[in-house]
């Protein structure tokens, strides 16, 4: 692994925070959100604020910008200090001049953060229209010349297209455009790549380098992916609950760290090295897919829309104990397989066999008796649980559906959740008083209660912190153990799938690219696409666990 | 730029034939339009308009002859033939004109200018009847459009008289124009009520319809109109402070308002308890909620009104003096009346008819009456008075009209003294004994006679409550002071008026 | 009228605000108007104790007079006590208020449960709810009340057949977007019925939007049925409501107000409250909001 | 695109369809002959049998419906039972004042609610916010005649400023037309105001939430072109639902403020031909209203693909 070793010592700072403290307006008692945060950037610099959910680091780059959502967050004490100018202190209107030209953002959610209804190249246009004033020809090649220079293809069209006619990573791209257009001092980034697949993840951050470098730009990244910290970051600040806890250039804070939260942070990132194979046990298959085929949307008179065919001669198989993993990036069909196999959709094609009984074909209710075989447990912890009802009401669901007696089954959810890590008095309690990680150990729990042979977890922990990522990927392995259930385990970070699959199925497009264990797939890959999806990982090289090298990389 | 007279009228103008329809509105449209062979004064007698008239000595032959000069809008000259088919479609519709036609022998056109209507026996009223000026008279049309049969509304509106219809600037209930004729030729005499001559003296007259009293009331005095054909007592404070509009009585004789009964269904099969319900009831009560202003009311016992050649108040005692409530209990006690709930109609929509079901419901209860008082829209209740069903299925027991008073100042005009069972008028009595006295009334030749037979019918009337008169109100109006010289006949007129600039 | 369900919008009338014991907070115009609301439902419920007159008893020769000891507020064109008629007036014209807010609540939330899951009977009921919202509800109105009789009933149906498509609507579209939620496909999952899911898991989801959008219908309902009064097409002018009282006494209007001052007085009071309490009840039960304010 | 559109107004056939079975059902299966009512005071029951008869109502139902239907498609609404005009001139001759005014109306409700919806979402919370929101509330709770009542008293009798009633076509003069029709449309427009303000306020407050306006603002931007330029036009499409649906309101509210101010417009056509049971021209004006209704709104989500570019399915 290769860090970034450059000296800064020499470089002239562009923005010093001292003290920086933020509360909540009107009210006092509660704790600071940032709490005296000190942070520098000296010119050309990329530095990294890295941190749990929560712990203040979108705040931190709003409060530089001063956005700080008003009447809610109020910035109470410190500086920020931008060419000898407090950034706090200016009028709203000498702000205004700032952003853009002296400080750009660019945001997490390249989806929502484009304003749906105005044309792209109309938006990057804006800048100039607020801060320049350029001729309308003039300013339409600035902008051409920003979009070639985010390597944006066709940019005549893309010039007149709407966000949603983009992809993910080509938005991103516009926002870097408009973010870099004035060539501003600094650039904000706050986690830009969190929603983007590993490839494109991995274009734009060098997309990022590649900029600062040309254009000299300061770069305060915010990210909570120790990989990407590893691949771009000069200095890494480490924050928790509002207060800067550690920093240090990138080498010696991976190699090194001090702080035992800094430690625990960096323990809990999974590596990359898949897990030692277990021993291959003899129980019997309990699903079996066999060319399973989903094609969306082939009906409407007047609907122009090209069906989409999300999983093609899909075939696979899991036995008693195993854990099998999907992995591919968005859109590669990975969801429609797991609903497919749920029947939540009906399958164009094929055949799942759960437990020995053939179910693509049943109906709605000669299903309903095979549903306890097979249990799901979806990505998002918020949503999947019925925010009306309690915990108890949630997990006794699907065993009074199979006529279980309802006080037993209140029983038996205390249980659960003592198995899950939660207080059995949780069962009077709803969603929201829990945490996520919290929840999405009750969403396994009510899979749990219906003592399935096959659990599908789509997505179950991408939503998580990686410090509670790993909590719930022991909780699963813990339960195989204990329960010998099957899991079929989806996901796109091949991190994960390497720490808990037995055998991993890549998919593209609709289709399984390639199919073997773990170790195999993951060390030595065969196909084409499986490579370039191990080459993306950002930090692939580094054992973060470890704080070293890793082996063999 | 003539001179033009915008006035507000009782009610929006929708249906233009005025044969058909018994509308007040559509009568007004009618002397606008049209003009009659004869018309009364103001004394009630008949008197030559479109044409003079000899009878024959033994009574049965009735000679008009058309004056000079008379002309359609259309340019045609008004021939007999055209007044000989209006005349024949008129008998069809008007029930004084059945009466007539019931013993016409023969109507024919003599020339172009004489009408011969011979009959089988004498007809002392057909005068009256023929120059009567409400309750569909007789206008002249056009041949071609007295042609119509009489179930179906004319469709063209061509006329003789002294204003001239605009048909492109009608809008069914919301105006309505009409120019003068600059061709009509008016008689000499000094014009009197419906007859005498017709001077048109503005060049238009529109008409218009203003669904809120208040609003016309205002239009009025900001000017933008020029006359209200009909104020609102309750109303009348608001006008008297203008210096610019007059309130005025254009109409001595006004309306009279009325209860009627259904004699087909119980308990008002019955006569002990249909009397019971008119002595329960008390003019002053209605009147005075109904109009409030004794000024613009007057009790009233006598079914042809107060006022006019007939009237006579006869047997109307308990009304005009306030009801008797214990008289009307012991009448329902004697009567054995079961407690059958009456219906009581009560049109909501019309102001002039709104109070009196709710007064009499009060009083019918009061004196032991178990009351249904069922409010509707007034085109409602003419649907439902027309049902003969049983009253808890459809029909009905009680409802309240008005009507003015030249209209039932006779027997042979009043609608209710018709005795002829489902050929009568809503509430159908069967009555023998009134039919005999109509008769009589039309043998009778002389007024004094008549005086006598109307006398008779008075106090039948009121024995057998084949209606209930329940008194007589005036309508005043209002008008800009510009409008000088309006005719006070019953009948809104726009010949004669003059309007200062 | 017909007012329309509205998203997040938050109305805290004063800054004084009032914790509830739940920890619900309300400004201090909520508190006003569930007041002035409580005080209008009490005084119609106990019109009959309250009423110094008969509301029907006529005085021909007190009419049109101005307050008295005998009339507190005066008399109407028939020498009716204006005070008692406007007392009175409350209860049918809450009733009615009442009564048409839960009907179409109640067969709108069924049928909008109904179209909302199964997409065959979807296509068939939106059709036929966007024919019944195409037609003018005032005239769809006049013309039930006009032709079935002015009885409370027709007014009460009239005023209530064109809300329940705005009802299917509101449930429809709210039943729309909680299907897609995960927990209800985990309630499949778990192999619960479809009229299981439908009524446990969805149904509870329309119950805020629903309440809220009953007080709206409740306001819109009195204030229909006093439109309708003043068209000459609502409730028998016999049984005395606010708005029949406001159209008998509009021809007054300028000669003496009091006959629609005192019923209008009440009547927007009334509405202005439900409303007030309708926007309070659509923050607090609106959970983007809640998450909004942190 | 095309697709979209055509569907749309392929949405429109079934609805009004329905919409012209239930009219004629609503009016022939209830009460009310107007028969007797055209006979008049003297008929007799024969006289009226006659009159039915030639009217057509004393044939069976689907029959009624069929001719009926026929006649429609041709683009007839029959002839008014009580005046024997043809209900299409009829409405020809009522139709534009009422069309002058909602337009008008409108016009001015957008133009004043829109600005103030706007003003309250930005100063959320705020005594603007509170301002157009207690004005909002009010305009809902005040019946709209007494609203047309105040106006006339203030401004026609007290002040003297504008005439009392009426109505001139705006072709023939154009300041008399004003005059007149400024009563009317602010009155109209108090709930229609009401209702736009409310909608543009609770829409224009999601939006402000959403991450775009965040980028907006981190670009430099002046509020006005953050709060008119990037946040109203995605806040448009629920504000022109509204206007769209708020239009059955309208109607409602031209109905009662034609008989006010004395308009003679289609409302109070359809009102005295209700309560004359002149079934051909409530018929006839019921399909219209639904009609534009229906149009209007078609307008409406056509006009979603100009707001919004992702509409196009
Ligand atoms: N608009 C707001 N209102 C109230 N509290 C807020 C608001 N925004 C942030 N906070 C609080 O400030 C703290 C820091 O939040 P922040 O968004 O900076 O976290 P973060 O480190 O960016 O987390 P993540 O990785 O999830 O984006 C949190 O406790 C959060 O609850
Ligand atoms: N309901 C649907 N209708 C039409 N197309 C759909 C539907 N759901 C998914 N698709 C399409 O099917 C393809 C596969 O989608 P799927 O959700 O299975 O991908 P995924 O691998 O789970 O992606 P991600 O990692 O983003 O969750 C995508 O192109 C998607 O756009
Ligand atoms: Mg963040
Ligand atoms: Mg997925």
């Amino acid at each position: 692994m290769k860090f970034k070793s450059r000296n800064f010592d020499q470089a002239s700072n562009v923005l010093e925070i001292t003290g920086l403290t933020v509360r909540l307006t009107g009210n006092d008692k509660a704790d600071p959100v940032l709490d005296a945060v000190s942070l520098k950037i000296r010119q050309g610099e990329t530095v990294c604020l890295v941190g749990e959910s929560g712990s203040g680091k979108s705040v931190t780059s709003l409060s530089i910008m001063g956005l700080l959502p008003k009447g809610v967050l109020a910035a109470t004490g410190g500086h920020i200090e931008l060419e000898g100018r407090n950034l706090l202190e200016l009028n709203a209107q000498a702000m205004r001049d700032m952003r853009a030209r002296k400080i750009s953002m660019i945001f997490q959610e390249p989806m929502t953060a484009l304003n749906p209804v105005l044309r792209v190249g109309e938006q990057i246009g804006e800048v100039l229209d607020t801060h320049t004033k350029l001729p309308a020809r003039e300013k339409k090649a600035r902008v051409l010349d920003i979009m070639n220079q985010v390597h944006l293809p066709d940019v005549e069209r893309i010039y007149r297209s709407y966000p949603h006619q983009l992809s993910g990573g080509q938005r991103q791209r516009i926002m870097i455009a408009m973010a870099l257009i004035l060539e501003p001092q600094l650039l904000i980034a706050d986690e830009p790549t969190t929603a983007l697949d590993v490839t494109t993840q991995k274009q734009i951050l060098s997309l990022i380098a590649e900029l600062q470098e040309k254009h000299g730009t300061a770069v305060l990244f915010i990210t909570h992916d120790m990989g990407v910290v590893a691949e771009i970051a000069d200095t890494v600040h480490v924050m928790k609950l509002g207060r800067i806890v550690e920093h240090a250039p990138v080498e010696t804070l991976l190699r090194a760290p001090k702080q035992d939260y800094t430690r625990q942070l960096l323990q809990s990132v999974p590596s990359l090295s898949p897990r030692a194979p277990r021993a291959m046990p003899e129980g019997q298959t309990v699903l079996a897919v066999e060319g399973l085929q989903k094609v969306y949307g082939a009906h409407g008179v007047f609907s122009r829309r090209e069906p989409t065919r999300a999983a093609n001669d899909v075939r696979f198989s899991i036995p008693r104990g195993r854990t099998l993993g999907i992995v591919g990036e968005s859109g590669s069909g990975k969801s429609t397989v797991a609903r497919c196999i749920m029947r939540l959709i009906d399958p164009t094609e094929g055949e799942i066999r759960v437990a020995g009984k053939e179910i693509a074909t049943l109906t709605r209710r000669q299903l309903r008796p095979y549903r306890r075989h097979i249990q799901i447990v979806f990505q998002d912890p918020f949503r999947s649980l019925n925010p009306r009802w309690t915990i108890g009401r949630s997990l006794i669901e699907g065993p009074l559906n199979i006529g279980e007696d309802k006080q037993a089954a209140l029983a038996r959810a205390a249980d659960l959740l003592t198995l899950v890590g939660l207080p059995d008095d949780a069962v009077h309690r709803y969603p929201h008083q829990f945490s996520g990680g919290q929840r999405q150990r009750v969403a396994i729990a009510r899979a749990i209660a219906m003592e399935p042979d096959v659990l599908v977890a789509d997505e179950a922990v991408s939503a998580l912190d990686v410090s509670v990522q790993a909590q719930v990927l022991d909780l699963l392995d813990e339960l195989q153990q204990k329960l010998g259930i099957a899991i079929l385990f989806i996901t796109h970070d091949l991190r994960v799938a390497a720490q808990i699959c037995d055998e991993v199925l890549v998919m593209q497009h609709g289709h399984v690219v390639e199919h073997g264990t773990a170790a195999e797939v993951l060390s030595n890959p065969q196909h084409a696409y499986t490579r370039a999806l191990i080459e993306a990982a950002p930090g692939r090289s580094w054992d973060f666990a470890n704080f070293k090298e890793l082996q063999g990389a | 730029e003539g001179k033009t007279i915008t006035a507000v009228m009782h009610s929006g103008l929708r249906v233009l034939d005025p044969i058909i329809t018994t509308a007040h509105i559509t009568r007004n449209h009618g002397y606008m339009i049209y003009d009659v062979l004869i018309a009364v004064d103001e004394n009630f007698k008949p008197q030559p308009q479109m044409a003079d008239w000899t009878v024959s000595d033994d009574g049965l032959t009735y000679t008009f002859t058309l004056r000079d000069g008379l002309k359609f809008h259309d340019g045609a000259p008004v021939t007999a033939a055209d007044a000989v088919a209006s005349l024949k479609r008129w008998g069809k519709r008007d029930s004084g004109g059945q009466l007539i036609f019931d013993v016409t022998d023969s109507l024919e056109a003599g020339d172009d200018k004489t009408i011969v209507w011979k009959l089988k026996s004498p007809f002392g009223p057909l005068l009256d009847i023929v120059g009567k000026q409400s309750a569909v008279p007789p206008f002249i049309m056009p041949e071609r459009v007295a042609n119509t049969p009489a179930e179906e509304a004319i469709t063209g509106y061509t006329g003789s008289g002294p204003f001239v219809f605009v048909q492109d600037e009608f809008q069914p209930g919301v105006s309505v124009t009409y120019k003068k004729f600059a061709d009509y030729v008016p008689r000499n005499e000094p014009a009197s009520w419906m007859a005498g001559g017709k001077k048109a003296m503005v060049d238009e007259v529109k008409w218009v319809t203003m669904p809120d009293a208040q609003t016309s009331i205002n239009a009025l005095l900001s000017g933008e109109i020029d006359y209200l054909e009909q104020v609102q007592i309750d109303l009348l404070p608001l006008l008297e402070s203008s210096e610019d509009v007059s309130v005025e009585t254009r109409d001595a004789l006004g309306y009279q308002t009325m209860g009627r009964l259904n004699f087909k269904h119980p308990p008002f099969d019955n006569k002990k308890i249909r009397q019971a319900a008119l002595m329960a009831l008390s003019q002053e009560d209605v009147l005075g909620t109904l109009i409030g202003n004794p000024d613009y009311y007057k009790v009233c016992g006598a079914i042809f009104g107060c006022g006019t050649p007939l009237g006579d108040e006869t047997g109307a005692d308990t009304l005009i003096s306030g009801g008797d409530t214990e008289g009307a209990k012991k009448l329902l006690e004697e009567a054995g009346y079961d407690n059958t709930p009456i219906v009581l109609m009560q049109p909501t929509d019309v102001i002039s008819l709104a109070p009196q079901p709710v007064v009499a419901a009060q009083a019918l209860r009061n004196a032991g009456f178990n009351v249904d008082m069922q409010a509707m829209d007034w085109q409602t209740l003419v649907t439902r008075r027309a049902s003969q069903a049983k009253p808890a299925e459809g029909g009905w027991n009680v409802f309240f009209t008005n009507w003015m008073v030249p209209e039932i100042s006779s027997p042979l005009i009043s609608a209710m003294l018709n005795g002829r069972g489902d050929d009568a008028w809503f509430g159908w009595p069967k009555d023998d004994k009134i039919e005999e006295l109509r008769a009589a009334f039309v043998a009778a030749d002389t007024p004094e006679k008549q005086k006598e037979v109307a006398s008779e019918i008075q106090k039948h009337t009121m024995d057998e409550v084949l209606y209930i008169p329940l008194g007589q109100y005036l309508m005043p109006q209002a008008r800009s002071n510009k409008l000088t010289n309006m005719i006070p006949s019953p009948v809104p007129v726009f010949w004669n008026i003059e309007k200062a600039d | 009228m017909a007012a329309n369900p509205q998203p997040a919008a938050r109305l805290q009338w004063f800054f004084g605000a009032i914790a509830l014991p739940s920890g619900w907070r309300v400004g201090v115009g909520p508190m006003i108007a569930a007041t002035v609301l409580t005080l209008i439902v009490l005084s119609a419920l106990f019109a009959p104790l309250l009423a110094p007159h008969d509301p029907l008893a006529m005085d021909a020769l007190q009419r049109l007079k101005g307050p008295s000891d005998t009339y507190p507020l005066g008399t109407d064109a028939y020498g009716r006590d204006l005070m008692s008629r406007v007392l009175t007036g409350g209860q049918i014209s809450l009733f009615i208020g009442i009564g048409a807010a839960i009907v179409s609540v109640v067969i709108g939330l069924l049928i909008g449960l109904v179209s909302g899951f199964f997409r065959v009977a979807d296509a068939i009921i939106m059709r036929l709810m966007d024919s019944l919202m195409a037609i003018p509800s005032i005239l769809l109105a006049i013309a039930l009340v006009a032709l079935n009789g002015p009885s409370i009933w027709s007014v009460m149906g009239a005023i209530t057949i064109p809300e329940i498509p705005r009802v299917v609507r509101l449930v429809r579209s709210v039943v729309l977007s909680a299907r897609e939620e995960p927990y209800v496909e985990a309630a499949m999952a778990l192999g619960s019925s479809m009229p299981k899911i439908l009524w446990q898991h969805l149904m509870p989801n329309t119950l805020a939007p629903l309440i809220v959008q009953g007080t709206y219908i409740c306001a819109s309902a009195i204030l229909t049925e006093a439109i309708l009064s003043f068209l000459g097409a609502g409730v028998s002018t016999e049984i005395p409501t606010w708005g029949n009282i406001m159209a008998e006494g509009r021809v007054y209007f300028q000669i003496k107000p009091s006959l629609i001052f005192w019923p209008g007085l009440m009547l927007s009071l009334c509405i202005l409250s439900i409303n007030l309490l309708g926007d309070t009840a659509r923050d607090l039960l609106d959970p983007r909001l809640k998450k909004r304010e942190g | 695109m095309l697709g979209y559109i055509l569907r749309r107004i392929l949405a429109v056939i079934p609805v009004m369809a329905i919409v012209a079975v239930f009219v004629f059902l609503l009016l022939r299966l209830t009460p009310g002959d107007p028969a007797a009512i055209i006979a008049g005071d003297a008929a007799t029951p024969a006289q009226l049998e006659r009159i039915r008869t030639s009217l057509g109502l004393s044939d069976p139902l689907h029959v009624q419906f069929f001719t009926w239907a026929k006649l429609l498609f041709q683009g007839d609404l029959g002839t008014s039972l009580i005046s024997s005009t043809p209900v299409t001139q009829m409405i020809g001759q009522r139709i534009w004042p009422t069309i002058n005014i909602a337009l008008m109306t409108i016009v001015l409700s957008v133009l004043l609610a829109v600005p103030m919806g706007v003003l309250a979402a930005w100063r959320h919370r705020t005594w603007v916010d509170y301002v157009v929101m207690g004005f909002s509330v009010l305009g809902f709770s005040i019946p709209v005649f007494v609203i047309g009542y105040l106006f006339i008293l203030a401004f026609s009798i007290e002040l003297r400023w504008l005439p009392v009633q009426g109505y001139v076509a705006p072709s023939q003069d154009f300041g008399k037309f004003l005059a007149r029709a400024i009563l009317p449309c602010l009155t109209l427009a108090t709930i229609y105001v009401a209702l736009i303000a409310r909608m543009t306020r609770a829409s224009m407050l999601e939006v402000l939430g959403e991450d775009y306006i965040r980028t907006a603002r981190a670009k430099g931007v002046k509020e006005t072109v953050v709060l008119f330029h990037h946040a109203l036009r995605n806040a448009a499409v629920p504000i022109m639902t509204i206007i769209g649906t708020g239009f059955a309101l309208l109607i409602g509210g031209v109905v009662v403020t034609e008989s006010v101010f004395n308009i003679p417009g289609i409302g109070r056509l359809t009102v005295d031909a209700i309560l004359a049971r002149d079934y051909p021209v409530i018929q006839g004006m019921i399909l219209l209203t639904s009609a534009i209704y229906v149009f209007i709104n078609l307008l409406v989500d056509l006009s979603y693909t100009f707001f919004d570019p992702r509409i196009r399915y």
